[in-house]
């Protein structure tokens, strides 16, 4: 928005409301189409050409072992998102001691509930500001497809429209061991992934002109 | 030399956005608060981030496949929605629920607005600082109650247990002695709970006397629930407008006089013990015979309309259905406690620090399904 | 602001806590410890019955959203339609337990496992021979009591057993 | 019990207080002209052995050829309710006059069937979209609304 040097304040509350109903409208047009999901290493995991050192080794145990989630809990399925963080079922046993509030410093979102369009552009910010490597896990059915409200006016039909999905747990909500059992897939497709760069693919500052 | 006049600082308005994605709004709930310094002279909420459309979308469904929705509504008492939708369908359709069908509804009612609470004062101690070790004191309480109703029908949280005209299955036998087992511990806990938190100093030194609730305001702003009686209103639908068999059970209604939050929290208290004693009086006279009335699975009401309202924790949840004589309802409002309850809000937190809004703010308990539905 | 009784809520809310060092344990270790989940549960699938189904569509029809897809061959054969596809997708199905009621043959059953999750979307569509009984796809006893008799007991938390590990 | 109050019994005090305000009245609602109902609410809510001091909810129906606001208020004291209804014909840009006045609980709920069914109500003093952001097209619980 362009700031007109007349007026003595930047935004008025009108003028903000519009403009969030701008950013969703173009973010709905843009977002008709599901984001693929990021299984390649599925594929190449049946073709055995993934060569994983001992230094991925390292780097992949010391990602799975203490993911941290974002706090993204929306609806229904935050309050089973609790029970997994509360007495029963303890997920600190899996080093995801805290649910972050700051994106800056996750590296895994569990979104739990269902996604409007109202909240995706949050929600996609809340992704694009947490550091790489990052993982989203799609608990229950909302965030798999919209679930129960797809149909509605105001309801992203499944997180897959704005950010990519890594790994789906149906039901509504899943049971705690459900959700447990999903991030331990995920933990097992982090150790699958080849955390090191491989050299002859970076970047070369000393050779000029060939990229 | 300074004066005091010198001191004075001036200030400028400054206007904070909360939300929507913060740890401490209960969901999705935003509000753009306009500060003086740390101190709070107005704030807005913001709505709608959990607007999923209900009312639009239940317009295409028969009566039956509506419950699913109610389940969703306010996801902290599900079984209290089910109850209400269907007590307000069957008011429009004239159906008869049986005895025992009335009894396992009050139970799981009851049940419910236990679990409520539980949730209800440990966020609000979340709320007040005491990071999640309180909330986890009473989830433990709350996983209690999930395994009942897991054992009932069959899932933690949606549970989609009550039909039209009665609930979809019987108790399992090892039902009512598992309830009987859980109600003395439950009070146990509800006494050390109480012991220790009632004479905490930091909690006391929160909560007394901010966030206050004149009694005026609450009835203007159409509170009710647990805000509105600590505000001094002895009212409960319970038993001023009694549903289903509420008017055979004995139970006080637990009110208080000051409106601040230490009243809201005491109160909360105050009703769990009563919902005790009503599980205590009902699980023992629960008759033998249907639990179910027999009713069509796909129903067509007569045209018409009817509002129904029970008292789910939270306050009066009302369901208002215009039927057209379909198979599905023609319109279907449902007046949300939460929202009517956060509309005195704005008045009770001017002039109070924004760690105390957060703070006042939980101690009203809203579910954010239900704001936005 | 005064703090008369200054320390004693501490000291009480402390001793609370050092109680519960004594108490039963809460935890269940999941993937090792498995809790018994309700004879009634409602697994994250539906499992289905070719014998019994005679393709009436009663299920699709009580499903609040429409989530079963079911196409039947126009013969009929042995007084019932022959089904040629069933398909539910189960990253859209929220597992209300409607179609199981409404079913008149007793076709349908909900399923007792949760452990469900995909790495991809499209694995979560089930089709015809994907929903048929199998000792991985055990049936719950939603809304079958005679099924859920021969299940084990579900684990409670108020009776405070501890289950061993596997 | 909360019981109802009788129509007939609050019809003929309203329409000695207020002529021409009532148009018709059924078994449970009384149906008020748009232009009364502030006049007639304030009366109910004051009025000796009335006093509906709580407003239970408001909300509105379409029924293509005019909408329906529906509002149902309770008397604490005496343990009563009223329901009240007012209707407005235009579907082009219908407009009810507000409560907010009276009822401070009736802010929200007057923006809400602003923003999902299109009724404006005169006076308010923020009546803008609550749910929907700026720029939704339409409003989405009216019958006619297409996505």
């Amino acid at each position: 928005m362009e700031i007109d040097e007349n007026k003595d304040y930047i935004y008025d509350a009108h003028e903000l409301d519009v403009h969030e109903g701008q950013i969703i409208e173009k973010l709905k047009a843009n977002s008709q189409k599901s984001i693929p999901d990021p299984d390649g290493w599925l594929d190449e995991d049946i073709k055995r050409n993934i060569v994983l050192t001992s230094l991925d080794w390292v780097i992949d145990w010391a990602r799975r072992s203490s993911l941290w989630p974002v706090a993204c809990f929306p609806a229904c399925c935050a309050i089973e998102m609790m029970a997994v963080e509360g007495p029963r079922f303890d997920l600190s046993r899996f080093g995801m001691e805290i649910l972050r509030a700051s994106p800056r410093q996750a590296d895994l979102m569990i979104t739990a509930g269902t996604l409007t369009w109202k909240m995706a552009p949050n929600v996609q910010r809340i992704y694009n500001q947490m550091p790489d490597p990052k993982w989203v896990i799609a608990m229950g059915t909302c965030g798999i497809s919209g679930g129960i409200f797809r149909s509605g006016y105001n309801v992203v039909p499944g997180y897959n429209k704005i950010i990519p999905v890594d790994v789906y747990i149906p039901g509504c909500p899943p049971r705690p061991e459900a959700v447990i059992y999903g991030i331990q897939m995920l933990q097992k497709k982090i150790a699958k992934s080849k955390a090191v760069p491989d050299l002859n693919e970076l970047p070369n500052p000393l050779k000029k002109g060939k990229k | 030399m300074t004066t005091t006049q010198e001191l004075t600082l001036k200030t400028e308005p400054f206007i904070l956005n909360i939300g929507p994605m913060h740890p401490s709004t209960h969901g999705v709930f935003r509000m753009r608060a306009t500060l003086d310094g740390e101190v709070v002279t107005d704030i807005e909420p913001v709505f709608g981030y959990l607007h999923r459309g209900i009312e639009k979308l239940a317009e295409e469904r028969t009566y039956t496949g509506i419950i699913p929705f109610t389940d969703r509504l306010d996801y902290l008492s599900p079984m209290s929605n089910n109850l209400g939708y269907c007590l307000a369908v069957e008011k429009l359709a004239g159906v008869k629920v049986p005895e025992r069908g009335e009894y396992i509804r009050i139970i799981t009612a009851e049940l419910q607005r236990l679990a409520n609470h539980c949730v209800a004062i440990g966020a609000m101690f979340n709320d007040a600082g005491a990071y999640f070790t309180p909330f986890l004191y009473m989830f433990r309480n709350r996983e209690k109650i999930y395994d009942l109703f897991d054992m009932l029908c069959g899932q933690r949280v949606t549970y989609n247990y009550m039909r039209i005209g009665g609930v979809s299955q019987d108790l399992p036998e090892e039902f009512l002695p598992a309830v009987a087992k859980f109600l003395p511990q439950l009070k146990k806990f509800l006494d050390e709970y109480e012991f220790f938190v009632k004479q905490n100093e930091v909690f006391v030194a929160r909560s007394k006397g901010v966030g206050i609730l004149s009694k005026e305001l609450a009835i203007n702003c159409g509170i009710s629930g647990p805000v509105a009686r600590a505000s001094g209103i002895k009212h409960d639908l319970r038993r001023d407008d009694p549903y289903s068999i509420y008017d055979r059970f004995e139970f006080d209604i637990p009110t208080a006089e000051n409106g601040d939050c230490f009243d809201r929290f005491y109160v909360r208290v105050q009703e769990m013990r009563q919902s005790v004693r009503i599980l205590e009086q009902a699980i023992k006279q629960v008759p033998d015979g249907p639990f179910r009335a027999n009713v069509p699975q796909v129903i067509h009401p007569p045209a018409g309309e009817s509002y129904a309202h029970i008292e789910s924790p939270k306050g009066e949840l009302g369901y208002y259905i215009v039927s057209d004589g379909s198979i599905a309802p023609y319109r279907f409002h449902i007046r949300p406690t939460s929202l009517i309850n956060l509309g005195a809000l704005r008045n009770m937190v001017r002039g109070w620090k924004v760690a105390d809004l957060i703070f006042i703010f939980g101690s009203i308990d809203i579910t954010m399904g239900e704001v936005d539905r | 602001m005064k703090f008369e009784n200054f320390g004693l809520g501490i000291v009480k809310g402390l001793s609370v806590a050092i109680q519960y060092v004594w108490r039963h344990a809460l935890v269940t270790q999941y993937p090792e410890q498995r809790l018994n989940i309700s004879r009634r549960s409602r697994g994250n699938e539906l499992v289905w019955s070719r014998e019994r189904c005679t393709g009436c569509a009663t299920c699709a029809k009580a499903c609040p959203q429409g989530v079963i897809e079911i196409v039947t061959a126009t013969d009929m054969t042995e007084n019932k339609y022959k089904v040629e596809t069933y398909r539910v997708d189960t990253g859209y199905c929220i597992q209300c337990g409607l179609c199981v009621e409404a079913c008149p043959y007793d076709a349908l059953f909900m399923g007792y496992s949760y452990e469900r999750a995909k790495y991809r979307r499209a694995e979560l569509v089930q089709t015809n021979d994907e929903l048929l009984e199998s000792p991985q796809r055990p049936v719950s006893g939603y809304f079958h009591p005679d099924i859920a008799k021969k299940l084990p007991k579900q684990t409670l938390l108020i009776e405070k057993i501890v289950e061993k590990r596997k | 019990m909360t019981t109802a109050l009788a129509a007939t019994e609050i019809v003929s005090q309203l329409s000695a207080q207020f002529p021409g305000a009532v148009e018709e009245a059924g078994t449970d609602a009384v149906l008020v002209k748009g232009e009364h109902l502030p006049a007639v609410v304030e009366y109910l809510k004051t009025a000796a052995g009335l006093k509906f001091d709580y407003l239970n909810f408001i909300t509105a129906v379409d029924y293509y050829s005019y909408f329906e606001v529906v509002y149902r208020l309770t008397s604490l004291e005496f343990n009563r309710y009223i329901v009240l209804k007012t209707r407005c014909y235009t579907r082009n840009k219908p407009s009810v006059l507000t409560l907010t006045g009276i009822y401070q609980g009736a802010d929200w709920q007057e923006r809400e069937i602003y923003d999902l069914m299109g009724i404006s109500f005169k006076g308010h003093k923020n009546l803008k979209r609550i749910f929907l952001w700026e720029g939704f097209d339409g409003h989405p619980l009216r019958k006619d609304w297409n996505r």
